[in-house]
């Protein structure tokens, strides 16, 4: 079946809306408006403005409605319009959804899940293309997905769904278009492990989210170069999967990194932290990090464009990784 | 009893006043000794007592079925202990102790109890409104006629979360009791120095939801006032906010040196203690026997007593679980349908 | 002129009326010509044209004084433009040139300019309320009779942002002009699905500022109004609220299909176009010969020509420049007593 | 002259206010109550209710009138009590604070100081004892300054508020009490650079704020064993002072660093990921690192002193550093 990143979303929601109704859609403008990046159009008609609910300008309230509808035995998804306006809800995110479970010793769970879209690259400017999923990742109680292909996208809503803890899936703005083909029984998939998206031995590129596809990209550009590298798509980044991380870098003793986020803290460190933590007698250089650079993400194109991860610059990292003495 | 609204009592029912008399001398008396715990570091972190807002609590929980919901804040005690949870399960908790009902996990300002929704318990000022809004989403939407009450004092008024959770509530028609505890002060910030609007009912009533203030210091008045709010939502009339004009009696916190108020607005408060109030009511109408007040009094002792034994006894999590709950056990806690597990397809 | 009331003049003024004509023309056609240049793909990101709404920018902005302050959304160009900021530095800006008010890094939402004190451009619904109390603040703390004006949509009341930063003026009894602009959508939520009590005036009463509605559709009711809002603020009356009724006959952005709402009832409003409505109101009284509407065109024609001829020509800033202006450049930007610079003992 | 952290931060405000009349301090009950830790007793008798300016409880509408005042041509100093509230506030510090100068292309600068206490180890429990001050060092267009010494904590006030942009304070909670010598003198100090606090030659460990204390008592305890550590003492976290770093890896070619964040994308991960970027040929073990164990933090005192680093774990962690192969 032919379809996009969106429809694949939309699929998931209708899927699990059909399934458990205790399952509701909450947000700005999921409702008449049809969803900001239009995922959810069609669902109002279809299941009427109760479970595909719109919500007022009220970040922190109506995801703090959202924990609370979850604790009161509902299966609430919340979307977020996007990560931007996500920091207007973080304390809500942390200090409620993220502690109930430890703070009440284990008798209430917060089987909520979060859907916000994140990164930059459609050139909105400074308060509009932020990369946090890696702050999110940080959070002790919390699972964070990132699907980047058409079968995450499909199949970790309803796994998700399952989970009795928040979960939150960040997806990509440039992904919505994205087509491609997907089984027409597609359906849940796991969420507790990173994925080999290309086989290769000399050199793992690690990441995730909107920039797997340039990551893609640089390996056939490299191949083309005599450089196989192996492409690891992390998929959850909360709880990281090592296990697969440790393997890829095992079998190349090399790494790069690509992340959106800011380079300083961002994810990318901590990937390379654990990589050093644990392989550090496995490597023969230098873990890499393609990362966006320190600056509010600025309007004009190719400003923007000098901002974020490139495929030339994967390129260029995974060489010099390569090359590297070791 | 969900969805039943309680059977109205008159003020005049002199047992049911005698039992909110006891309902307030169970907190004070509580309170106070945890204060003295407190002195003999055997309770830490910061620590928030009730003491003079006991009517408060007493009058509103007292209208509640066993079915509704309660959320609190940091001073929530009392809220805990009249919504039935524990004396001794709540002072253990305080102790740090896994026989606590937080299995020592949350401490004096995060008591919670699934048995008897009370659902905290929270340290941020303002942060369990939204709660609030969501567990009341979730009985509209199941079609359960239970009314989830939230109480908060005045300085979350000026919270963007506070304006947030009343829009929403009112918008939805929601099934809220919003409790504001005003006593005054926010720490040392004066009501004055918090609000451009100083009537917080008044405030409320501009999100077009029935507001009214209450004597908070007389019980009997707030049990009036809860009632009445209870029964309306029950009967679909959405949200209700209430104003309990309230006072406390002492330091904010443990750390508290209270230079921000006079000794004599204390006093002049402390002359309006709601269980001298309403004792004297009592008495007065010879409804309170003397032999009936020593019976209560003992009684309440007795319970704080079996508190302090039964904390005193507790033991420590092995260091060992340190990471437990984090995420939860079993999977699905609040599902009692058996609909969960990993791969659902 | 800091600090004294402008003189008002009276609606009959033709001459005034004409001017508030020609600053609503102004910004009606430099965004048609937006608009043509999204399609045309030289300007991308998120727009929003303010299509329908001239009135309200034309009518408060034509009451403010140059040292006064003003802040509005991402739906900010008209504002911009009445402001002062040059209409080829806003094509510029959105062209991504550093020839831009913003050298290319902000774009249409985020338009900014020292000179005019013209502080964005804010993209977080809400975002700049708080800013603009500081402003306020910093005024008033200096002994200042500035005002700050601060638009946004009726959407954003909804947000806690808005809560505090009304209660924040009014506390402290800041010179701030609260205008907001009720189009009665937030993208696609209807006012009603947003705002439990849909009288946005009314509400902002509720903190206790004197607050009214007016027709934003008629300039010369904003311009009234705003003129006696700005002099009671100025005469040191605290802040001011003003709810603009106006309306959007385009699209949310440059990406809404519009289907919230019907084709009918965005005629029944373009037939209160503010700009038709005064220029009949002119022409039936005399004072708007044809030669003067033509006059009027043609320069505003000329302006928004002379404009895209300046975009057209821009430049972008070399890919060197890229983490410019993260941090200042010159030590203590806003500073002009030169006190900075890095040890200061 | 005696003093402690306290009136050390104490004395700072006094200081900037009376040499520069735009400074002002704003947060809750920071006047007649005297700061919730404090900090500004006596401040709101000496300079009045305007200058001494208690706000409602509203983290994000004060923080944001900050920034505007800053805007304005104010100093302000912005207190938030505890990080933990800050999270309210994040909006107005990320999308306004930290971009305006960029998005404006450089016409406005934001000369704020935001103050704040961070961390745990006093039984607060979950929501009152987060250590976020990593994820601000995450934000371009910030300063992140951690005094953990008193000659800090009296001087980096000052510089900070020379600064054009804004400039963020993280006082750890446990510090308050620390008592010590400061000349009478004591003034504005630097704000750009690391400090080195203990010579050696056989380990570094890089710390700063809170866990300075710990680590020092840590390398004196293994300096018995004979192991001489390096303990740098960051002072900055953004930018870090990458220099100061390097230096003393290449001195002692192994490095543990002790952060009281989470571990999962703590700035301990960013540290060992540019140690490994630029000093992985000298490593001559894995940077190691001591944080705090991914939970909510408990309040019973066992669980919660078992939660963060310790003397112990550093210790053991240094050890393992020297103990390895190289
Ligand atoms: C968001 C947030 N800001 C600040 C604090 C610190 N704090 C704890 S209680 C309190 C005062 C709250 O006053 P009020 O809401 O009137 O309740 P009361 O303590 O009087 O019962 C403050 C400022 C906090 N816990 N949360
Ligand atoms: C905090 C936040 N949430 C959501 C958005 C997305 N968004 C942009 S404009 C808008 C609608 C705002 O409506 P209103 O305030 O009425 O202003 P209008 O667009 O009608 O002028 C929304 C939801 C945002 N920019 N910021
Ligand atoms: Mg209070
Ligand atoms: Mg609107």
């Amino acid at each position: 079946m032919k379809t996009t990143y969106r429809e694949a979303i939309r699929a998931a929601i209708r899927d699990a809306m059909h399934r458990d109704d205790r399952v509701f859609l909450m947000g700005e403008d999921v409702g008449s408006y049809g969803g900001c990046f239009a995922v959810s159009l069609g669902l109002l008609e279809e299941f009427g403005p109760e479970r595909i609910r719109d919500t007022p300008l009220s970040e922190s309230g109506f995801v703090g409605a959202g924990i609370g509808a979850a604790l009161g035995g509902m299966r609430p998804i919340v979307e977020i319009m996007t990560v931007n306006f996500s920091l207007l809800a973080l304390d809500q995110i942390m200090n409620n959804a993220a502690t109930l479970s430890h703070m009440s010793g284990g008798q209430f769970s917060v089987p909520l899940v979060i859907r916000m879209t994140t990164g930059a690259g459609r050139q909105l400017a400074a308060q509009h293309s932020h990369s946090l999923e890696g702050w999110y990742a940080h959070i002790p109680g919390l699972r964070i997905l990132t699907p980047a292909t058409l079968a995450d996208a499909r199949g970790m809503l309803w796994t998700a769904l399952q989970e009795p803890d928040p979960v939150l899936i960040f997806e990509h703005g440039s992904l919505y278009n994205q087509a491609g083909d997907l089984p027409d029984v597609a359906g849940a998939v796991d969420i507790d492990t990173a994925a080999v998206r290309r086989q290769g031995g000399d050199v793992s590129l690690i990441t995730y989210g909107g920039t797997l596809g340039l990551v893609l990209e640089a390996a056939d550009r490299l191949a083309g170069d005599g450089i196989e590298a192996e492409v690891l798509d992390l998929r959850t980044l909360r709880p990281l999967d090592d296990a697969a991380i440790l393997a890829t870098v095992a079998k190349t003793h090399r790494a790069v990194v690509v992340d959106e986020g800011w380079r300083s803290g961002s994810l990318s460190a901590e990937i390379s932290a654990r990589i050093t933590e644990h392989a550090f007698y496995d490597l023969d250089a230098p873990v890499g990090r393609v990362c966006s650079a320190e600056v509010p993400v600025p309007y004009a194109r190719h400003l923007e464009q000098a901002a974020l991860p490139s495929v030339e610059r994967v390129v260029a990292a995974a060489r010099e990784a390569v090359g590297a003495h070791g | 009893m969900t969805g039943q609204p309680t059977e109205r009592r008159t003020a005049a029912d002199p047992e049911h006043s005698r039992r909110l008399l006891r309902d307030m001398l169970r907190v004070r008396r509580f309170e106070e000794k945890c204060v003295e715990l407190y002195s003999a570091a055997k309770i830490r972190g910061f620590m928030h007592v009730y003491i003079g807002e006991e009517a408060v609590a007493a009058g509103v929980l007292g209208v509640l079925s066993p079915d509704d919901a309660v959320l609190a804040t940091y001073r929530e005690h009392g809220h805990a202990l009249l919504r039935g949870v524990s004396a001794g399960a709540i002072l253990a908790e305080m102790y740090g102790f896994q026989e606590g009902c937080c299995r020592g996990r949350g401490g004096s300002m995060h008591l919670f109890d699934a048995a008897t929704r009370f659902y905290g318990g929270n340290a941020i000022v303002a942060g369990g409104l939204p709660l609030a809004v969501g567990l009341a989403l979730a009985d509209k939407m199941a079609g359960r006629s239970r009314v989830t009450a939230c109480f908060f004092g005045e300085g979350a008024v000026a919270e963007g979360e506070f304006h947030e959770s009343v829009n929403l509530a009112a918008l939805w028609q929601l099934p809220v009791l919003f409790c504001c505890e005003n006593n005054l002060y926010a720490m040392g910030t004066a009501l004055g120095r918090s609000e451009s609007q100083t009537d917080i009912a008044l405030k409320a009533s501009a999100y077009e939801i029935p507001a009214w203030s209450v004597d908070g210091m007389d019980v009997l008045a707030v049990d009036e006032a809860a009632g009445r709010a209870v029964d309306s939502i029950r009967g679909g009339g959405g949200p209700h906010f209430l104003e309990l004009r309230t006072y406390r009696f002492r330091a904010h916190s443990m750390y508290d040196p209270e230079r921000y108020r006079d000794k004599a607005e204390v006093a002049r408060w402390v002359e309006r203690d709601p269980i001298d109030l309403l004792r004297e009511t009592l008495e007065a109408a010879g409804d309170l026997p003397e032999e009936t007040w020593t019976t209560i009094q003992g009684e309440v002792d007795a319970e704080v007593q079996a508190a302090v034994d039964f904390a005193e006894a507790g033991t420590i999590e092995p260091v060992e679980e340190l990471t437990r709950f984090v995420y939860s056990e079993q999977a699905g806690g609040t599902d009692k349908t058996g609909r969960t597990g990993r791969a659902g397809t």
